[in-house]
């Protein structure tokens, strides 16, 4: 029903997609994986119109299309459900699903808004929301606001003949599980109406949900699978192109830590509304990971000891010195190093280079009397391009162009070449493929061994098991529990869900 | 808790009505005379053509753009309107009445030009607005070789000299125009469009919207507005010139701000304006009112801006302000 | 005929230059050799020069008067309207001074320039970068009082201004006659620091001694702006109320502004207004009774004299140095109008524009400037 | 070099081609003498541009700067009588006191950078006409002479202004390069969060590059006023509006985080070629603004260097 064949897509420099042959029938859900940069998104941008192919074709029912914008794909029953964030803030739920379609509840150039409300609530109910239409899209959950993505998409149906395909990406990667299973069953239902293409890096999922899966790799299609008949490691070894390492998490290399250095303390800490009444002790070579589920005070947490949110109650106190003034200056002077969840908001800052990215939270150290030694900064940047074996073409690369897993890196570098041994990572592989994530690993208990000591919110459970000497898990503001994570002592998943929620 | 929170968001926004009504009852202690209809009906006059121009101008800014065309756009406008409207015999009572929609046909082809030299050549709309902020003085003046054109229809001037319930005609009709623009902002697609451009230009366009069609369509809109601050200026001063369209630039933008539209877009509408002309206007009438000398009324003014839109700009939910 | 004139003229011309040229003789090249450059041209040396005006902008009616004149000068040369070059400055000292030095780079200092340095001090470096090209210059309006003509040579032609206190003092005299002798007033005046804005004002205090039951309520600049003035004249109504019985406006253009905020309360006419300039438009409301004065500077004539000194310095018809001080700054002339003499002035002044002889310098001009 | 490299050298191939095309109808027009005068002439608004060019590297604008130049004028002509050659670090202190204050309402209140400068810039201007009496002020020739003499003149051919410009350039690169505060300020423009992020103390880098603006604003007021030997509070009026379009056309986006003060360097440039080209192209008076304007477009559509930038605003 849709098919590519033999698709191309180069941009200068680089060939994107190489004969890419794909097809999804009427009614099924085909999974699409690969590491990230093996051409997932730029294949999905064809799909859905924002790239132009440039060679081969794409067929609709088996005739040639090209679509110049996604308008045009929508046209011929092809929408997109965004990752994140593809919603409208400002405009309420009904105007975001109607958007740029308003034209069906218009006369004499009047909207009617009780119309729109009410073919707003028609498709709602297709994904099973109950909310009203009028209301400011902002003010919806993560979840809800997925689910009228969907509904969005689902307008298609009525809006074009033939068969519709949606694609799905990484809708998963911030939902609760029991949003997911939700979400799950939603796709299956709605198999009656449209066929779906579904991205995602977390393989299990994917097989759980798909017909048949796609392995990407370098710009190609490496492999095509029956889903009920692949696994995971199979898939895994097609997309990184060698076998995934037992010990993924180098549960050997985690060594005890060291109890008598105590580099981070909150005393009955407390902000009204975020947090209360938290205390631990963090210590040299430890992990000490907060898990939760979104929302329950973890982040906050981590923001105070950054400096970022001010203590209302109890005590800070960093490397033994209470923090009396709240400022990220004064943590990273102290020694503290935040690696964000937003990457490419947060931690890099597109648009400068590599050795300026490295050096900017610790220019007092390359500089005298406010003038930058240049050469320094330059000589460490290439140590630790060395160091991490970062690819980039030289110190000089503008990070915004490396990939997900090299501006990881260079924020690492950023923090550990200041010297900081207190270091924060909020979600350090979101979002990176499994090469890059074994790269991290690596390089947290390269951080322990050096006597760093690490607070982590974990991407995944598993994660925070592999990687933990400790586990807090915190619900509603509050630690509910504390397990010892050294290496064999680990508590299963089973434990940590039980307090969780 | 979240119903608090709610209701502290709701007070921020009715800040800049707030700020009005302080600004008014402390003139009026200051000099009791401020309080009388007669000078309503005077700040009405003087906030009149700039509250069209900062409406049309409002839609710019609610796309997250911005336009400083408004000083040519305002000039071309007027200079046309009287040309023909003398042309065609200068009064109202004959074929003079064709001007009208003249003006604002050249006050939509500005803007037009002004989205697609900003749209087309993907020019940032500051540059390419004060560009063609330039041509326009430039047409205005080219056309007119520099000298003024004289507009006394009574006809016309009535839009001045005539009051209905004791403000001139040109306040009730510039408050007609006022509805149509928020009927356009909330009842019309184009009205709506102009919010989702500003709450996520990449996200509208990836929902199929045709973002290039909206900015240009807004900017056509705005000249329309422009259009019809230039009638009103031409009603209110009775001359037509290059000159008719200075000092709106800053004043306009300024007021858009003033009254709670934000200027990285998304948020706001015409009524905001509304209360925000009406600040700035209540201000400067204030001001000599009250006896201020000249010299310290800019400093004054400065300071008063920088004070309501302080009080109307919801701080919390702004991680940084350019 | 006029191309007779034209070759007379010229004749005449070009032996003066000869003649010049000899009796400087080796005297004027070896002072050309020490000035260096050689630039610095002997007066009189430059054979059709570029004529060019630097004005503020072209949206006023008083420049458009100053450039009509230039134009009509240079049309008595026998060319085209299109040879005077125009330098618009808008209300920027920066853009004045940069023009000019421009244009001197452009013409290698064969130029006669007619100025308004837009801010007095701009007048001084506008000057020297003229004398140290060799062109020729004449200011109008604005300039420092410790910078001459004189002191520069033969290269500073001239300058005009208009004194504007005595006239000044005659409207408000006009108008505080037009109101018995009573009454309260409001002023607004130009940009506060503009020569014309300041002596404007001096002219009304002066009249406001003689009228001591004249009380004036306040005075404010509206920065020779119509709309400024309307906004401001309206908030006066609030403030004074009915106390207000006159108006002094420092030019024509803000009384249009005032009296436009007089006509929307139906006022027009009844409060006597005064102005300066005697635009157009501003002596046919006189005729209409709705402006009781105004004051002619004759711009018109203004912009051509001061165009045709320079020029006429730059060939060498006369040589400034050799004329008297009260020849090189000197006041321009002054006319006032009211409702008696408006309809005679209008058909003189602007139903039909007299014809002036621009080598007659002097003629119009009304005494010399004093300090 | 594909066009993707080239595309950072446009703003001086513009300027290039601007002036060879002039000088092509005029080749009056290239003659060095002319050429520097041109440079030299530009070079208040320069400095000018040069500070504004801080403000617009964070991605916020400095309407203000007109206004404190204007202020300046009449202060440093005041300040003169009384305290000589100290006029000209006390005017610059001045001048950044106005601009750090913008940055405070700006960072502090969250105001706009926009509304917030102009703002203050009111509150120069009331500055500048209670100070000056509302009147046009002289310097004292002897004194300017004494205290400020060397600002005025030409050293070895070239004017005195044009080289205490390219000083300033000096300084200004030396800060955008070499410095921390420059690094800061470059990190703020391409990405506050990242900033904020590593510690740096955005709000207080903010400032000072308002401040910087500030001063930078008060010594073209002051050497404007030097030049001209006086004061007034209107006398730098016509500065804004060319100084800002000398930035943008240079390649300094109003986005901030690209571009930087060598733009502005050739952004004047090209603002004087244009507005000079005017003369040798014989431009009709009131055909002026409408060329200035196409020509503006023209070179702005060249510069800019979209690929940094994500949309269009």
């Amino acid at each position: 029903m849709f098919e590519l064949r033999k698709v191309e897509k180069r941009f200068p420099n680089v060939r994107a997609l190489k004969a890419i042959d794909f097809e999804i029938r009427q009614g099924e859900i085909v999974g699409l994986v690969g590491e990230n940069g093996a051409g997932k998104s730029t294949l999905m941008k064809v799909i859905y119109g924002a790239y132009q192919h440039d060679g081969g074709e794409v067929l609709k029912d088996g005739i040639p299309v090209r679509f110049e914008n996604p308008r045009q794909a929508m046209q011929k029953g092809i929408g997109m459900v965004f990752q994140e964030q593809s919603l409208i803030p400002n405009l309420s739920v009904m105007e975001n699903i109607f958007l740029g379609f308003e034209q069906q509840f218009v006369k004499l150039g009047v909207v009617n808004w009780k119309k729109m409300a009410a073919a707003a609530r028609f498709q709602l109910a297709k994904v099973k929301l109950d909310i009203d239409p009028r209301i400011i899209t902002a003010k919806l959950s993560f979840a809800q606001r997925q689910l009228v993505e969907l509904a969005k998409v689902l307008t298609l149906e009525e809006r074009v003949d033939g068969d519709l395909v949606i694609l799905l990406d990484e809708p998963t990667s911030v939902l609760a599980k029991e949003e997911v299973e939700l979400l799950f069953k939603l796709v299956r239902e709605l198999r009656s109406r449209a066929a779906f293409i579904f991205v995602s890096h977390r393989l299990d999922e994917v097989l759980e949900l798909t017909d048949r899966v796609y392995v990407m790799k370098d710009g190609e299609v490496v492999d095509h699978v029956v889903s009920a008949e692949a696994s995971a490691e199979s898939i895994q070894r097609k997309m990184v192109g060698r076998d995934i390492n037992k010990e993924y998490y180098r549960e050997e290399k985690q060594l005890p830590y060291d109890a008598s250095r105590v580099l981070v303390e909150l005393r009955n800490a407390t902000v009204p509304g975020q947090y209360s009444n938290v205390s631990f002790q963090l210590h040299a070579g430890e992990v000490l990971t907060l898990v939760g589920t979104e929302g329950s005070g973890r982040e906050a947490i981590l923001r105070t000891i950054f400096g970022l949110q001010k203590l209302v109650l109890g005590d800070l106190a960093v490397k033994g010195r209470k923090v009396e003034s709240f400022s990220a200056e004064a943590s990273v002077a102290s020694g503290v190093g935040y690696i964000p969840r937003e990457r490419k908001v947060e931690g890099i800052v597109a648009g400068m280079n590599v050795y300026e990215n490295i050096t900017l939270s610790q220019m007092g150290n390359y500089s005298r009397f406010g003038f930058l030694r240049i050469g320094d900064e330059k000589a460490t940047a290439k140590d630790w391009i060395a160091k991490l074996s970062i690819k980039a073409s030289s110190e000089m690369a503008d990070c915004g162009n490396l990939s997900g897993g090299n501006q990881q890196k260079v924020v690492l570098a950023k923090w550990r070449s200041g010297g900081s041994d207190i270091i924060l990572l909020d979600h350090p592989t979101r979002g990176l493929d499994i090469g890059a994530k074994e790269d991290v690993y690596e390089m947290v208990r390269a951080m322990n061994a050096d006597g760093a000591g690490i607070v982590l919110i974990a991407d995944t459970l598993e994660e925070a098991i592999g990687l933990s000497h400790t586990i807090l898990v915190v619900k509603d503001g509050a630690i509910q529990k504390r397990f010892d994570c050294s290496a064999g002592t680990k508590p299963s998943l089973f434990d940590l869900v039980h307090y969780m929620i | 808790m979240p119903n608090l929170s709610f209701r502290g968001g709701d007070l921020q926004r009715w800040a800049p009505l707030l700020v009005l009504v302080a600004l008014v009852v402390f003139f009026s202690m200051v000099n009791p005379n401020f309080f009388s209809l007669k000078n309503f009906a005077r700040i009405g006059i003087s906030a009149t053509p700039p509250l069209m121009i900062a409406v049309g101008a409002t839609f710019i800014i609610i796309m997250g753009s911005i336009d400083l065309s408004m000083e040519g756009a305002v000039a071309v406008c007027a200079v046309v309107f009287a040309s023909i409207f003398m042309a065609l015999g200068g009064t109202l009572g004959g074929w003079g009445w064709l001007a009208l929609p003249a003006c604002l046909l050249v006050g939509a082809a500005c803007g037009l030009v002004t989205g697609a030299v900003h749209v087309g050549l993907r020019i940032p709309s500051f540059m390419a607005s004060l560009s063609m902020g330039f041509v326009g003085i430039g047409l205005s003046l080219m056309m007119t070789g520099g000298d003024r054109i004289r507009v006394e229809d009574p006809l016309f001037r009535s839009l001045l000299t005539q009051r209905f319930l004791g403000f001139p005609l040109m306040v009730h009709v510039a408050f007609v125009v006022l509805l149509f623009a928020w009927f356009i902002q909330s009842k019309t697609t184009l009205g709506r469009n102009f919010y989702a451009v500003g709450g996520g230009e990449d996200l509208a366009h990836a929902s199929g919207l045709n973002v290039r069609r909206v900015r240009i369509a807004g900017f056509a809109l705005a000249g329309v507005f422009y259009a019809f601050g230039a009638l009103f200026a031409v009603a209110q001063l009775g001359i037509a010139e290059t000159a008719t369209g200075y000092n709106f630039m800053f004043v306009s933008i300024t007021s858009i701000v003033v009254g709670g539209t934000a200027l990285w877009g998304g948020s706001g509408g015409v009524w905001n304006t509304l209360v925000g002309v009406l600040i700035v206007n209540v201000i400067n009438n204030g001001m000599i009112v009250m006896g201020l000398p000249r010299y310290v009324q800019d400093g004054v003014l400065g300071l008063l801006v920088i004070i309501a839109v302080v009080l109307s700009t919801d701080r919390k939910s702004l991680a940084f302000v350019k | 005929m006029s191309f007779i004139k034209d070759f007379i003229e010229k004749e005449t011309l070009s032996r003066r230059n000869f003649m010049l040229a000899s009796a400087f003789g080796l005297t004027g090249a070896a002072a050309a050799s020490i000035v260096g450059t050689g630039r610095a041209q002997a007066a009189g040396a430059i054979e059709d020069p570029t004529i060019a005006w630097s004005y503020r902008d072209r949206t006023n009616p008083y420049w458009n008067s100053i450039v009509s004149g230039g134009e009509s000068f240079v049309e008595s040369l026998g060319k085209p309207k299109s040879a005077l070059v125009h330098l618009i400055n808008e209300g920027s000292s920066e853009k004045s001074l940069a023009d000019v030095k421009a244009l001197l780079g452009k013409t290698d200092g064969k130029l006669a320039l007619a100025i308004d340095t837009n801010d007095s001090p701009n007048a001084r470096p506008v000057v020297e970068a003229v004398v140290a090209k060799g062109a020729y210059v004449s200011t109008i309006w604005n300039k420092t009082d410790d910078l001459h003509p004189w002191d520069f040579g033969d290269n500073y032609v001239s300058h005009m201004s208009w004194s504007d206190v005595g006239p000044a003092e005659q409207t408000a005299t006009i108008l505080f006659k037009a109101m018995n002798g009573k009454g309260s007033i409001v002023g607004l005046g130009g940009i506060a620091s503009n020569n014309p804005a300041i002596e404007r004002r001096k002219g009304l205090d002066n009249a406001l001694k003689n009228f001591p039951d004249i009380k004036l309520l306040d005075y404010q600049a509206a920065d020779w702006d119509t709309q400024k003035a309307n906004s401001i004249m309206s908030s006066y109504l609030t403030r004074f109320g009915d106390e207000i019985t006159g108006v002094f406006c420092a030019n024509d253009t803000m009384a249009y502004g005032v009296l436009e905020a007089l006509r929307a309360e139906g006022l027009a006419g009844q409060i006597p207004v005064v102005a300066y300039d005697g635009n157009a438009q501003a002596v046919d409301l006189v005729i209409a009774g709705e402006l009781l004065a105004t004051v002619y500077t004759n711009p018109h004539w203004g912009g051509g004299i001061t165009a045709a000194l320079a020029y006429y310095a730059a060939t060498g018809a006369f040589k400034p140095s050799e004329e008297p001080h009260e020849h090189r700054e000197f006041n321009g002339p002054t006319i006032l109008i009211s409702k008696a003499d408006a309809e005679d002035f209008k058909k003189k002044y602007i139903d039909a524009t007299p014809t002036y002889d621009w080598k007659d310098f002097w003629g119009p001009s009304n005494g010399p400037i004093t300090y | 070099m594909n066009l993707h490299n080239l595309k950072k050298h446009f703003p001086w191939m513009t300027l290039v081609l601007l002036a060879l095309f002039v000088g092509i109808l005029d080749p009056n027009f290239l003659r060095l003498e002319n050429l520097i005068d041109l440079a030299g002439d530009i070079s208040t608004l320069f400095i000018m541009a040069l500070g504004i060019t801080f403000v617009i590297y964070i991605g916020s604008i400095d309407l203000s700067a007109q206004s404190v130049a204007n202020m300046i004028t009449v202060l440093a002509t005041l300040l003169l009588v009384h305290i000589g050659a100290f006029a000209a670090p006390v005017c610059i202190a001045i001048g950044a006191l106005f601009g750090f204050v913008s940055g405070l309402v700006s960072t502090r209140f969250k105001v706009p950078s926009f509304i917030a400068t102009l703002a203050v810039g009111g509150i120069a201007l009331s500055v500048g006409q209670y100070a000056s009496g509302q009147k046009a002020l002289y310097m004292d020739a002897t004194l300017r002479e004494q205290a400020f003499g060397w600002m005025i003149g030409t050293t070895a051919g070239l004017p005195r202004e044009m080289i205490i410009a390219l000083v300033l350039l000096v300084v200004a690169l030396v800060i955008e390069r070499r410095t921390v505060l420059g690094r800061a300020l470059k990190a703020i423009g391409a990405g506050e969060p990242a900033a904020v992020a590593s510690g740096l103390q955005v709000n207080r880098y903010k400032m000072i590059a308002f401040a910087i603006s500030g001063a930078f604003a008060a010594m073209a007021g002051l050497l404007f006023s030097v030049k001209l030997s006086g004061g007034s509070p209107v006398m730098a009026n016509g500065f804004l509006l060319p100084a800002i379009v000398a930035v943008l056309v240079g390649g300094t986006p109003l986005t901030g985080g690209v571009g930087g003060v060598l733009n502005t360097f050739i952004g004047a440039l090209i603002v004087a070629v244009i507005r000079t080209s005017m003369l040798y192209l014989n431009v009709p008076a009131t055909a002026q603004q409408i060329f200035f304007g196409l020509v503006l477009v023209g070179a702005i559509a060249i510069t800019i260097d979209r690929t940094k930038v994500r949309t269009v605003k």
